[in-house]
C-alpha cells in the first residue's frame, strides 16, 4: 500500500518533471498581440493620468480612452490586411484568426461608442472618477482576449477579466441604492454562475485530460460515446455563458442590473459583454464540443425558445424604457442563440456562426444607438418612463427619427440593419432542413412580430402622443453623443441597405480549428 | 427570358431619386414651409419625369422581356443581388406609383393634415415612393422583400401621426398584420431558396427551377407567400386591418394605400408566387378564387352596412380586389391581364374616391353619410366628380373600372387546364352578382351624399359644424379648388382614357403575362 | 335545292352604310362638347344636342336609303350580308376584342326610329325644360342616352352592345333623377338603375358564356371571335352548341332583357321612372332603354331560337314572361290616376307583346311593333307632357287636375286620339298592323294559350286607354285644368321658372311641342302601312327590308361574309319549312338567321280581334261615363264594398306587392340584417379573433409577468420562503431574498438541464 | 481509487456551496458559499490532475485561487458599499428593482 503510494507519488513527480522538462520559451507574435498590448498600455496611461492630473483637466481621460481603443483598432486592421490567416500561440491556446479579428474590431468599436456615450454622462455626474475609463478599458481588454482564447484557462481568465470590472462599473453610482443593488446582484449571480461553469470545466478537464479546446473536442470523438461527466460538464459550462448572454432562465440579473447601472454601462453590458458571451459560447461549441451536438443542441434550442418568448412577453409589460430595452435585449439574445440550436445539423455550423457574428455586429450598432438616444432624452426628461417620451418627435425630430430607426432595426424591419441579422438567423435555421430548425424558426417568426408590440409602443409615444408636461424645449446633445448617434445610425442603415457588408464580415469570421479549417 | 440591358441606370435613378429629395428635405429648416413643399414637389416631378422617360424608352414590342435590367452584387454570400428590371407587368405599376405620389404631393400642398409638420410628412411620402417603386422593379426576392417592407414604416407613421381619432389602433393593426404576413413570406422565400438548390434569389432563376420542387413542398411554400400577399391585398379573411387603416389614415395615406400599397400583394402573386410555384398555384387556385368571390360579396355587404363614407370606400376595396384575385386565380393569361388592369383601374378610381372623401371631410368635418346630402347643390363640381368616380368604380363600360371587372368575370368561365371548371363557373356567377351589389352600395352612397337637399346643419354654409371655419366662412362651401383640380384631373382623364382605349395597358401587360404563365404550358 | 351557280348580284353599298358608326359617335362627341362648353353657348348646349340628333337622323336616314338600295340590288333569295366594319379594340391572351358596326335590316329600322324619336324629343324639350336649373346637363344626358342606344343598335359584337347598354343605364339614372333635390326622384333613379343592373348580371354572364362556348367554332369557321354577334348567330344555328349551355345562356340573357324592358317581375322600376321629366319618359319608353331588352332578344335571336327551341314547343320562358307581363301590366293600368303611369304600364304591357312575339317565333311582327309602338307611345307621352305643361299646372293626376280638355287643347287631343287608336290596334292605325300580326303569328306557331292572352290584353288595352282618354279629355274640367291653383302636390316647385307661366289658365301648347306631336301622330297613323300584310306582299316592305334571310351561306374564307356566295334556296312559302336553318342543322355553310314562318293574314281573324277591341272601348266608355260623370251609385265605391273586388283593387293598388317584396324584404334584408350581419361578422368574429389573440398574448404576458417573473423569479418577500422551499425540499424553511431566488433558479435550471441531458445521453 | 473520494468530497462541497448561495441572506455568507464552490472546483482540478498525470489542473487551480481572491476583494467592496448606504447587508432588502 505504502509502496504503491510512494511509486504513485514518484510517478506524479516524474510526469510533472517530464512535462516541465522540454520547456522552451514560447514564441510570442507581438504583431498578433498588439491590440491587447495597446489596450494594456492605454489603460495604464489612463490610470496614471488620473493619478497625476488635476481635476480640471480630467476631461482628457475620455479622449485618452477613446484614442486607446482606436489605437488598438490599428493593429487589428493591419492584422486583417496581412496575408497570414492564422497566428497561433502557446500551442494553440491563443489564436488570432479572422474570426477573432472581426470580433475584436466589434468590441473595440463598441467600446469606443460606449466611451462616446459616457464622456458627458460621467462628467456631468457627481460620481466622476478617472477609474471609470480604466475599468472600461480593462473589461474591453478581457473581451479582446476572450475572442482569441482557445483554452479553458484563458477563456476563464479572460471572462473574469471582463466581468470583474463590469461588476464595479454596474455599481458605479456609489450613493445610489439602485446602482448598489445592480452591482451586488450582478456580482453575486455572476460569480455564482462562473463558479458553476468552473465546476463544469473541471469535469471536462477530468475526462479530456487537457484544457485545450481542440483536445476536448478530440476526447469526445475518441471516447465514441458521451459520458455523463461530459454531459454534466458541457451543460454547466454552457450555463456560465448563458448567464453572460442573459438567456432565460439565467437572465434574471439583467433587467435589474440594466436599470440600476449607469446608462452607458447598461449599453456596454447589453452589447459588448453579451457579445463576448456569445463569442466564447460559439468558440466552445464549435471548437470543443462539435461532436457533442446531441447534448447542447436541445439545451440551446430550449434556451433560445424560452429566451425569445419570455423576453418578449415580459418586455410588453414594461413601462420603464431601460427595463424594456433590457428585456428586449434578452429576447434578441434568443435570436442569436437560434442558429446555434441547429448548428450541428446538416453542416450548419458555418452558416450558424455567420449568423451569430452578423447578428451581433448589427445588434451592437443598433442597441448602442438606442441607448444613445435614451441617454440623450433622459438629459431632458430626467426619467426613464416610456410615457416621458411623449411627443418626442415634435420637439426633437432628429432624436425621434433616430429612435425610430433604432427601434425599427431592433424590430427587424427592412431596410434597417436588424432585418439582416434576423434574416441570417432564419436562413441558418432553414439550412438545417430539420424539424428542430423549422419549429424554432416558426417560434422566432412569431416572436419577431410580437416584438413589434413594444417597439411600436415606444414609436407611438414618440410620434403620436402629446408631450406629457408640455415642455417642448429642444434637447441639447453634446458633440460626443452626437458622434456616437451618427456613427451607430449610419452603421445601422448601411448594414441594412448593403447587407453584403455585414455578411462579408460574418463570412470571413471563420473559426480556425472548427469545421475543418 | 430575354433581358434587355440598355440604359440600365434609368430604373435606379427613378427609384432612388426620391431619396435625394429626402436628403434635401432633411437639411431644409423645419420652419420654411414653402421651401419644403417646393422640394417635395420638384422631387416628385423629377421622379415622374424619369418614369415618363422610362416609358418612352421602353420597347413595347418586347413588353414580355425584362428591360433596363441592371444586376449588381449586393449580398453575394446569400446569393442575393441588386437585380432590377421592368416588363409589361411592372411598368404600369411602377409609373402609376410615381403619378400617384406626384398627385398626392400636389394635393398636400394645401392639405397638410393635422398636426402639420410638412417636413416629416413629405419625407415619409418620398420614402414611401422609393419603397413602392422599388418593389415593382425588384427581380430578386430579397430585394423585393426589403422594398416591400420599406413601405411599412412610413405608412405606419402616416396613419399613426396624421390619422383620425382612432389612429393608434389602426396603425398598429396595419403594422402587425403586415409584419405577420411578411414574416411568413420571408420564411417561404428562404424555403424556396433552399429547395431550388440555394443558388440564387433571382426571380427568373427561381421561375426556371421552382417547378421542379415536389408538389407538397410547393404547396407549403405557397401557403407562406399566400398569407404574406393576401394580407396586403387584402383578401378575406385577412382584410380587417384595411377598413380601420383607411378610415383613420389621412387622405394622402388612404390614396397611396388604395392606389399602390394594396397592389403590392396582387403583384406579388403575379410576379412571384404563381410563376415560381405552378403546381402549388394550381392546387391553391380554387381556394384563392373562393376567397376572392367571398371577398367580393362580403366586401359589398360590408359596404352596405357602413355609415361612414370613407369606411364604405375602404370596404369596396375588399370587393374590388376580390375581382383582381379572381382573375389571378384563373391562372389564365386572360385572367391575369384582367387582374393587372383591375389593379391599375382600382388604383386610379379608389384613389380618386379617397381624394374626394378627404375633401368632403375637410369641408364638412364629417363623413357620416346620414349627415351629408345635397353635395350637388353646394358643390356641384365635386358632386359630379363623385358621381363619375362612383360610376367608374361600379364598373360602367367606357370607364376604366369595367376592364378590370368584366374580363375577370369572363375569365372565370374558362380557368386554366386542370382547374375545376364548375367551381369557377359558380364563382363567375357570384362575381357577377357582386356587380349588382357594387352598383347598389355605390349608387346608394351617391344618392345619399350628392342628391337631395343639404342637411340643416350644413345648409347655411360653412358655419355649421366647425368653430374654426374662418378660412372659408363664405355662405357657400368652396367647390373644387385649384390644387384639387390639378391633382384630380389626371386621374379623371386616365379613368376615361383607359376606359375607352384599354389596349394602352393591355398591349403592355399581355406579352408579359404570357411569360408569367410559361410554366403552365410545359 | 338550286345550284349556287346562279349569278349573284354584287350588293350595293354606300358612304352612309360604310360610315354608319358615325351615327352614335356624333352624339357621343357632342355629349362632351355640351358638358365642357355647353354653359357658355347661347342656348346652353341644347342646340348642340338637337343638331347632333338631327345629324344622326340624317345619317340614319341615309343609311336606311342605302340599305334599301342594297336590298334591291340583291337577287332573289340572295343572302344580304350586313355591312360590317370592325376595329381591333384590344387584345389579350390571344383574345381579340373587336368593336365595330354591323348594319342590317334590324339595325337600320331601329336606328331610324331612335334617331327620329330622339330628335323630336330634344326639340320638344327645348320648350318643356326651358329655364330648368340643369338645362345643359339635361341635354347632355339626353344626347349621351341616344348615343348609347345607337351604339348598341349598330353593334357588331356583344362588347359594344354591352357598352351601349350600360351607358343607357347610366343616363337613365341621371335623367330619372334629374330633379334630385327631391328624395323621391333620386330614389326612383336609384331603383331604376339598380333593377336594370340586377338584370345586367345576366347579360354579363350570358356574354361570357357565349364567348367561351362559341369562340372556338367562330374562330375556326368564320374567323371572328366569340363576341361577334354574327359569329354567335351562326354558331347557335349550326347544331354545334350544347343544348344545356345555350339554354342557360338564353335564360341569362333574357334575364337582362327582363330587367331592361321592364318585364314581369322586374317591371316595377318603370312606373317609378316617371319621376323624370316627361321628355325623358317619352324617350325612355318609346324607342330607347326599354326597347333595348327587346332589341337584345331580337338581335341575338338565333341564340334564343335554339336555346328555347322556339318552334318546337307551345310555350317557353319568353312567352310566359311576355304573356304574364301583358296582362298584369294592363290590369295595373286600370287603377292608376297618374296619366304617365297609365302610359308606363301600357308600355310594359306592349313590351310584353313584343316579347311574346319574339318568344313565339313572330320575329318580324315584334320588330315591327317596336317600330310602330315607338311613334304612338312617344306621341302619347309627349301629349301627356303637353297637358301637364300647358293645362294642368304640372300635375299628371287625371282625376284631380284634368278633364274636358278636348276643347282647350285640340291639337293635343287629336294626336292623342290617333295614338290611342293606334295603341289599341284599331284598323287602319299602325298598331293594328303590328300587334294583330303578333297575336296572329303566335297562334299560328302553336302558342294557342298565348294567343288568347294576347287577345285579352288587347281588350284590356282598349279599356284602360279609353278610361284614360275619358278622364283626361272628356267630362268636366277639374282642378288645375279648371284653372284652380293648388300646389300641395307640385313636386316641381323647386324649378324656378316653371311657375312663371304655369299659373296661366289651360291653353294649347306652343309649336315646339305641338309640331312633334303632330309629326308623331301622322306616323302613328301611317307607319303601319309599311308592312300592311292585309294588302298583300307588295305592301310588306318592312319584311323585305328588315327580315334577315335564312339562307345557308357558304363562307368562302374566314374573313367576313362580304364575299359570300350563297346557296340559292327556294323561297320559303308560308307554313313551309324548307330552309335547313332552324330546326335542322345545315350540313355545309352557315345560317345567320332561323327560318321562320308567317301566318297568312285573314280578315276573319282580324275581325275577331278588332271586335274585341271595340267591345273593350265601348264597355269602358260606358263604365267611365257612369262612374265618373254620372256618379252611378252602384259603381262608385264598388271596390270598397265588394270583398273580392276590394281585395283585387288592393292587390293592384299595391302593384302585386312586388315592390314591397323587393324594397322591404330583399333590399332591406340585404342592406339591413345581411349587410349588418356581414359587418358584425367582420367586427366581432374576424376582428374578434384578432383581438382575442391580442388579449391572450396580453394576458399571457401579464401572467408570465406576475407569476413567473414576479412570483417565481422575483417573488415577493412574503412568498420567497415558499418558493425556496420548493427548491430546498427537505431543507429547513429559510428566509431568502431575491438574490437567493435568482441563484436558486439559476442552479435549478442548470441542474434540471444537466439531469435531463445526462439521462438522455447515457 | 482515491480520486473518486476527492471528487465526491468536491461534489459535497459544491452542494453545500450551492445551498449556501440559495439559502443564506447575508451577502458575506453568500460570498463565502461561492468560495466553497470554487474550492470544490479546485479540488476537482487537483484530483483530475493527479489521476491524469498532467499539470494543467494545477495551473488551472492556481488561476482559480488568484481570481477568487480578486472576486472576493471586489465582492467585499460592494458589500461595504451597500452597508454604507443601507446599514444592512441582508440581500432581502435589495429589492428596489423588480419586474
Amino acid at each position: 500500500m505504502a509502496s504503491s503510494q510512494a511509486s504513485r507519488a514518484n510517478h506524479v513527480l516524474n510526469t510533472v518533471v517530464n512535462a516541465v522538462a522540454p520547456w522552451v520559451n514560447p514564441v510570442i507574435d507581438y504583431h498578433a498581440l498588439a491590440p491587447e498590448m495597446v489596450l494594456a498600455a492605454g489603460l495604464c496611461v489612463v490610470l496614471l493620468a488620473d493619478l497625476f492630473m488635476d481635476e480640471s483637466r480630467k476631461w482628457i481621460l475620455s479622449s485618452l480612452a477613446g484614442f486607446t481603443l482606436l489605437g488598438a483598432m490599428l493593429p487589428v486592421l493591419t492584422l486583417g490586411l496581412h496575408d497570414t490567416d492564422v497566428r497561433s500561440m502557446f500551442d494553440g491556446r491563443y489564436v488570432v484568426d479572422n474570426f477573432s479579428l472581426v470580433v475584436k474590431a466589434l468590441f473595440l468599436l463598441a467600446g469606443y461608442v460606449v466611451v462616446l456615450l459616457s464622456s458627458n454622462h460621467v462628467e456631468e455626474d457627481e460620481y466622476w472618477r478617472g477609474e471609470y475609463y480604466f475599468l472600461l478599458l480593462s473589461s474591453i481588454l478581457g473581451m479582446v482576449m476572450i475572442s482569441s482564447s482557445r483554452d479553458l484557462v484563458s477563456i476563464f481568465v479572460a471572462l473574469e477579466f471582463l466581468s470583474i470590472p463590469a461588476y464595479m462599473l454596474a455599481a458605479w453610482r456609489k450613493r445610489d441604492i439602485k446602482s448598489n443593488e445592480a452591482g451586488v446582484k450582478y456580482f453575486l449571480l455572476g460569480v455564482f454562475a462562473s463558479a458553476v461553469m468552473l465546476y463544469g470545466m473541471s469535469l471536462l478537464y477530468g475526462v479530456a485530460n487537457s484544457t485545450l479546446l481542440v483536445d476536448l473536442g478530440k476526447s469526445i470523438t475518441a471516447t465514441g460515446s458521451l459520458s455523463s461527466l461530459h454531459a454534466l460538464g458541457i451543460v454547466f459550462v454552457i450555463v456560465g455563458f448563458a448567464f453572460k448572454v442573459s438567456a432565460v432562465p439565467f437572465h434574471t440579473w439583467a433587467p435589474d442590473t440594466y436599470e440600476g447601472a449607469p446608462a452607458p454601462i447598461t449599453a456596454f453590458l447589453s452589447v459588448a459583454s453579451k457579445a463576448a458571451g456569445f463569442i466564447a459560447l460559439a468558440t466552445l461549441l464549435f471548437v470543443a464540443f462539435p461532436q457533442a451536438s446531441d447534448v447542447w443542441q436541445p439545451f440551446i434550442w430550449v434556451l433560445s425558445a424560452l429566451t425569445m418568448t419570455v423576453g418578449n412577453v415580459v418586455a410588453l409589460r414594461q413601462t420603464n424604457i431601460v427595463r424594456m430595452i433590457a428585456y428586449s435585449s434578452v429576447s434578441q439574445g434568443g435570436f442569436v442563440l437560434m442558429p446555434l440550436a441547429v448548428a450541428g445539423i446538416n453542416n450548419g455550423g458555418a452558416s450558424a456562426l455567420r449568423a451569430v457574428v452578423v447578428y451581433m455586429l448589427i445588434y451592437a450598432a443598433t442597441n448602442l444607438g438606442m441607448f444613445g438616444v435614451i441617454i440623450a432624452v433622459s438629459r431632458k426628461t430626467r426619467s426613464a418612463e416610456i410615457s416621458s417620451w411623449g411627443g418626442l418627435f415634435s420637439y426633437a425630430p432628429g432624436l425621434g427619427a433616430l429612435a425610430t430607426i433604432f427601434l425599427a432595426s431592433l424590430a427587424g424591419i427592412p431596410p434597417l440593419g436588424g432585418w439582416v441579422g434576423k434574416f441570417a438567423a432564419f436562413q441558418s435555421m432553414l439550412t438545417s432542413v430539420s424539424g428542430w430548425g423549422y419549429s424554432l424558426a416558426l417560434i422566432g417568426a412569431v416572436n419577431s412580430v410580437v416584438a413589434f408590440g413594444y417597439y411600436g409602443s415606444v414609436m407611438r409615444e414618440i410620434w403620436m402622443k402629446p408631450v406629457p408636461d408640455g415642455d417642448t424645449t429642444p434637447i441639447r446633445i453634446p458633440g460626443s453623443l452626437k458622434l456616437a448617434l451618427v456613427f451607430t445610425a449610419a452603421t445601422t442603415l448601411v448594414l441594412g441597405i448593403l447587407p453584403g457588408v455585414a455578411m462579408h464580415f460574418g463570412d470571413i469570421a471563420r473559426l480556425t480549428s472548427a469545421f475543418g479549417g | 427570358m430575354e433581358m434587355l440591358r440598355d440604359e440600365n441606370w434609368v430604373l435606379s435613378v427613378g427609384t432612388f431619386l426620391p431619396m435625394v429629395g429626402v436628403l434635401l428635405l432633411l437639411i431644409v429648416p423645419k420652419a420654411n414651409d414653402q421651401l419644403i413643399k417646393m422640394v417635395a414637389l420638384f422631387t416628385s416631378i423629377a421622379t415622374l419625369a424619369v418614369g415618363v422617360f422610362t416609358l418612352f424608352k421602353f420597347n413595347f414590342d418586347q413588353a414580355g422581356s425584362m428591360q433596363f435590367v441592371a444586376e449588381n452584387k449586393w449580398i453575394p454570400l446569400i446569393k442575393s443581388s441588386y437585380f432590377i428590371g421592368v416588363d409589361g407587368i411592372s411598368l404600369p405599376m411602377y409609373v402609376l406609383s410615381m403619378v400617384i405620389t406626384l398627385l398626392v404631393v400636389i394635393y398636400s400642398l394645401n392639405h397638410i393634415p393635422s398636426p402639420g409638420n410638412p417636413k416629416a410628412f413629405f419625407i415619409l411620402m418620398l420614402v414611401l415612393q422609393t419603397g413602392m417603386a422599388g418593389t415593382f422593379i425588384a427581380q430578386d426576392l430579397i430585394l423585393f422583400f426589403v422594398f416591400f417592407e420599406l413601405v411599412l414604416l412610413p405608412m405606419y407613421f402616416m396613419i399613426g401621426v396624421w390619422g383620425g381619432e382612432n389612429r393608434q389602433y389602426a396603425s398598429l393593426k396595419f403594422f402587425l398584420y403586415t409584419m405577420f404576413g411578411s414574416a411568413l413570406m420571408l420564411v417561404a422565400f428562404l424555403a424556396l431558396f433552399f429547395k431550388t438548390g440555394a443558388e440564387s434569389f433571382a426571380i427568373p432563376y427561381l421561375v426556371e427551377n421552382g417547378g421542379a420542387i415536389a408538389r407538397n413542398v410547393q404547396i407549403w411554400i405557397f401557403a407562406g407567400m399566400f398569407i404574406g400577399f393576401a394580407v396586403k391585398v387584402p383578401m378575406f379573411p385577412f382584410h380587417t386591418w384595411l377598413p380601420d387603416a383607411h378610415t383613420q389614415a389621412p387622405t394622402q395615406g388612404s390614396v397611396i394605400l388604395a392606389a399602390i400599397l394594396l397592389k403590392l400583394g396582387t403583384y406579388g402573386f403575379i410576379r412571384i408566387a404563381i410563376p415560381i410555384l405552378p403546381e402549388a398555384a394550381k392546387a391553391w387556385a380554387p381556394y384563392i378564387g373562393g376567397l376572392a368571390v367571398i371577398g367580393i360579396i362580403y366586401g359589398a355587404l360590408g359596404c352596405l352596412a357602413q355609415t361612414d363614407m370613407k369606411r364604405l370606400i375602404a370596404f369596396s376595396s375588399v370587393a374590388h380586389m376580390g375581382y383582381v384575385m379572381l382573375g389571378v386565380s384563373t391562372l389564365t393569361d386572360f385572367g391575369m391581364s384582367a387582374a393587372m388592369f383591375g389593379m391599375v383601374a382600382h388604383g386610379l378610381i379608389t384613389g380618386m374616391l379617397f381624394f374626394l372623401a378627404g375633401s368632403i371631410k375637410e369641408r364638412y368635418h364629417t363623413l357620416e353619410i346620414s349627415r351629408l346630402g345635397g353635395l350637388l347643390t353646394q358643390m356641384p363640381r365635386m358632386g359630379w366628380i363623385l358621381g363619375m368616380a362612383s360610376m367608374a368604380s361600379l364598373g360602367l363600360p367606357g370607364l376604366a373600372g369595367f376592364w378590370g371587372e368584366f374580363p375577370a368575370i369572363l375569365s372565370a368561365y374558362n380557368p386554366a387546364d386542370g382547374l375545376n371548371v364548375t367551381v369557377f363557373r359558380v364563382y363567375m356567377v357570384i362575381a357577377a352578382l357582386g356587380t349588382v351589389l357594387a352598383a347598389a352600395y355605390l349608387l346608394w352612397l351617391f344618392q345619399r351624399v350628392a342628391f337631395g337637399e343639404p342637411k340643416a346643419e350644413f345648409a347655411g354654409g360653412a358655419h355649421g359644424a366647425d368653430d374654426h371655419g374662418s378660412g372659408h366662412g363664405h355662405s357657400q362651401f368652396e367647390d373644387v379648388n385649384k390644387f384639387e383640380w390639378i391633382a384630380w384631373t389626371p386621374l379623371l382623364i386616365a379613368i376615361v382614357v383607359f376606359g375607352v382605349v384599354p389596349n394602352l395597358l393591355f398591349s403592355m401587360i399581355d406579352p408579359a403575362v404570357h411569360g408569367i404563365l410559361a410554366g403552365f404550358k410545359g | 335545292m338550286i345550284a349556287a351557280s346562279e349569278a349573284l348580284n354584287q350588293l350595293s353599298s354606300g358612304w352612309f352604310l360604310d360610315h354608319a358608326y358615325l351615327i352614335p359617335i356624333v352624339p357621343a362627341v357632342c355629349f362632351f362638347i355640351i358638358i365642357l362648353f355647353g354653359k357658355r353657348l347661347p342656348m346652353k348646349g341644347s342646340e348642340v344636342g338637337v343638331l347632333s340628333m338631327v345629324a344622326s337622323l340624317v345619317l340614319a336616314g341615309g343609311t336606311a336609303m342605302q340599305w334599301i338600295d342594297r336590298v334591291n340590288s340583291a337577287s332573289e333569295g340572295q343572302f344580304i350580308s350586313p355591312v360590317v366594319h370592325t376595329w381591333n379594340w384590344w387584345q389579350i391572351g390571344g383574345m381579340k376584342f373587336t368593336i365595330g358596326q354591323s348594319i342590317d335590316g334590324l339595325a337600320v329600322i331601329v336606328l331610324v326610329v331612335v334617331a327620329f324619336i330622339s330628335t323630336l324629343v330634344q326639340i320638344y324639350s327645348l320648350e318643356y325644360l326651358r329655364g330648368d336649373r340643369r338645362y345643359t346637363h339635361f341635354f347632355a344626358a339626353l344626347t349621351l342616352f341616344s348615343a348609347g342606344m345607337l351604339a348598341m343598335v349598330i353593334a357588331e359584337d356583344t362588347i359594344l352592345l354591352l357598352l351601349g347598354w350600360e351607358i343607357m343605364g347610366l343616363c337613365s339614372f341621371m335623367l330619372i333623377g334629374h330633379w334630385w333635390e327631391d328624395g323621391a326622384n333620386s330614389r326612383a333613379a336609384l331603383k331604376a338603375f339598380f333593377t336594370v343592373r340586377t338584370g345586367d348580371m345576366g347579360l354579363l354572364v350570358g356574354i361570357s358564356m357565349l364567348y367561351f362556348a362559341s369562340n372556338d367554332w367562330t374562330t375556326e369557321n368564320l374567323g371572328v371571335s366569340g363576341f361577334s354577334i354574327r359569329g354567335i348567330s351562326a354558331w347557335a344555328l349550326s347544331g354545334e352548341p350544347n343544348s344545356t349551355v345555350i339554354l342557360v345562356v338564353s335564360i341569362a340573357l333574357f334575364i337582362a332583357a327582363i330587367g331592361k324592358s321592364g318585364q314581369f317581375p322586374l317591371h316595377t322600376w318603370l312606373p317609378d321612372a316617371m319621376a323624370g321629366p316627361t321628355p325623358v319618359s317619352s324617350l325612355l319608353h318609346s324607342s330607347t332603354m326599354v326597347v333595348a331588352g327587346v332589341f337584345l332578344v331580337s338581335r341575338l335571336y338565333p341564340v334564343f331560337f335554339t336555346g328555347f327551341d322556339i318552334l318546337g314547343t307551345g310555350g317557353n320562358f319568353i312567352t310566359i314572361i311576355g304573356g304574364i307581363t301583358i296582362v298584369i301590366a294592363a290590369a295595373l293600368a286600370f287603377v292608376q290616376n297618374d296619366i304617365k303611369k297609365v302610359l308606363a304600364y301600357s308600355t310594359v304591357s306592349q313590351l310584353g307583346y313584343m316579347m311574346l312575339g319574339l318568344g313565339a317565333g313572330a320575329w318580324l311582327p315584334a320588330v315591327f311593333h317596336i317600330f310602330t309602338h315607338a311613334f304612338f307611345k312617344a306621341c302619347l307621352f309627349l301629349g301627356a307632357g303637353s297637358i301637364s305643361h300647358s293645362a294642368s299646372h304640372h300635375s299628371f293626376d287625371m282625376k284631380k287636375d284634368m278633364g274636358g280638355l278636348r276643347k282647350v287643347m285640340p291639337i293635343t287631343f287629336t294626336t292623342w286620339i290617333i295614338s290611342t287608336l293606334a295603341l289599341c290596334g284599331v284598323f287602319p292605325f299602325s298598331g293594328f298592323f303590328s300587334k294583330d300580326e303578333i297575336i296572329d303569328n303566335v297562334g299560328n306557331n302553336g302558342y294557342n294559350t298565348f294567343m288568347i292572352i294576347g287577345l285579352i290584353g288587347a281588350f284590356m288595352t282598349a279599356a284602360y286607354m279609353t278610361r284614360a282618354t275619358y278622364l283626361t279629355f272628356f267630362g268636366t274640367a277639374r282642378g288645375a285644368s279648371a284653372g284652380e291653383h293648388h300646389d300641395e302636390h307640385d313636386a316641381h316647385d323647386a324649378h324656378d321658372s316653371h311657375d312663371s307661366h304655369a299659373a296661366a289658365s289651360p291653353h294649347e301648347s306652343g309649336l315646339l311641342i305641338t309640331v312633334p306631336l303632330m309629326i308623331l301622330a301622322v306616323l302613328a297613323l301611317s307607319s303601319g302601312f309599311l308592312n300592311a300584310t292585309p294588302f298583300g306582299e307588295k305592301w310588306e316592305l318592312i319584311k323585305k327590308w328588315v327580315e334577315p334571310s335564312s339562307a345557308v351561306v357558304m363562307e368562302t374564307a374566314p374573313g367576313g361574309p362580304g364575299h359570300s356566295a350563297a346557296l340559292s334556296l327556294p323561297k320559303a312559302e308560308e307554313g313551309h319549312h324548307e330552309s335547313p336553318c332552324g330546326s335542322e342543322t345545315p350540313e355545309e355553310g352557315v345560317c345567320y338567321a332561323p327560318q321562320l314562318q308567317h301566318a297568312k293574314f285573314k280578315w276573319s281573324k282580324a275581325a275577331i280581334s278588332l271586335g274585341i277591341v271595340f267591345f273593350g272601348m265601348l264597355s269602358s266608355w260606358f263604365v267611365c261615363v257612369a262612374l265618373y260623370t254620372k256618379k252611378d251609385k252602384r259603381l262608385v265605391g264598388l271596390t270598397q264594398r265588394n270583398g273580392a273586388l276590394r281585395a283585387g283593387y288592393k292587390l293592384l293598388d299595391n302593384k302585386y306587392y312586388l315592390d314591397t317584396l323587393y324594397e322591404n324584404v330583399i333590399v332591406k334584408a340585404i342592406a339591413g340584417p345581411i349587410a349588418a350581419g356581414a359587418y358584425w361578422f367582420n367586427n366581432n368574429i374576424l376582428d374578434g379573433i384578432l383581438h382575442l389573440v391580442a388579449r391572450v398574448s396580453r394576458t399571457v404576458s401579464g401572467w408570465v409577468y406576475r407569476n413567473i417573473d414576479q412570483r417565481v423569479v422575483d417573488g415577493t418577500v412574503n412568498n420567497s420562503g415558499r418558493a425556496t422551499r420548493g427548491v430546498g425540499g427537505i431543507l429547513q424553511p429559510v428566509q431568502s431574498g431575491k438574490v437567493s431566488q435568482y441563484g436558486a433558479l439559476l442552479f435549478s435550471a442548470a441542474a434540471v438541464a444537466a439531469l435531463v441531458l445526462v439521462i438522455i445521453n447515457s | 481509487m482515491l480520486v473518486n473520494q476527492f471528487l465526491l468530497l468536491a461534489a459535497v462541497l459544491f452542494c453545500i456551496g450551492v445551498y449556501g448561495v440559495i439559502a443564506r441572506k447575508n451577502a458575506v455568507l453568500v460570498l463565502m458559499s461561492i468560495e466553497l464552490i470554487l474550492n470544490a472546483v479546485n479540488l476537482n482540478f487537483i484530483a483530475f490532475a493527479l489521476r491524469n498525470g498532467s499539470t494543467d489542473g494545477h495551473t488551472f487551480a492556481l488561476y482559480v485561487i488568484a481570481i477568487a481572491a480578486a472576486e472576493v476583494g471586489v465582492g467585499l467592496g460592494l458589500v461595504l458599499l451597500v452597508y454604507r448606504n443601507r446599514k444592512t447587508i441582508s440581500l432581502d432588502d435589495l429589492s428596489e428593482m423588480k419586474g
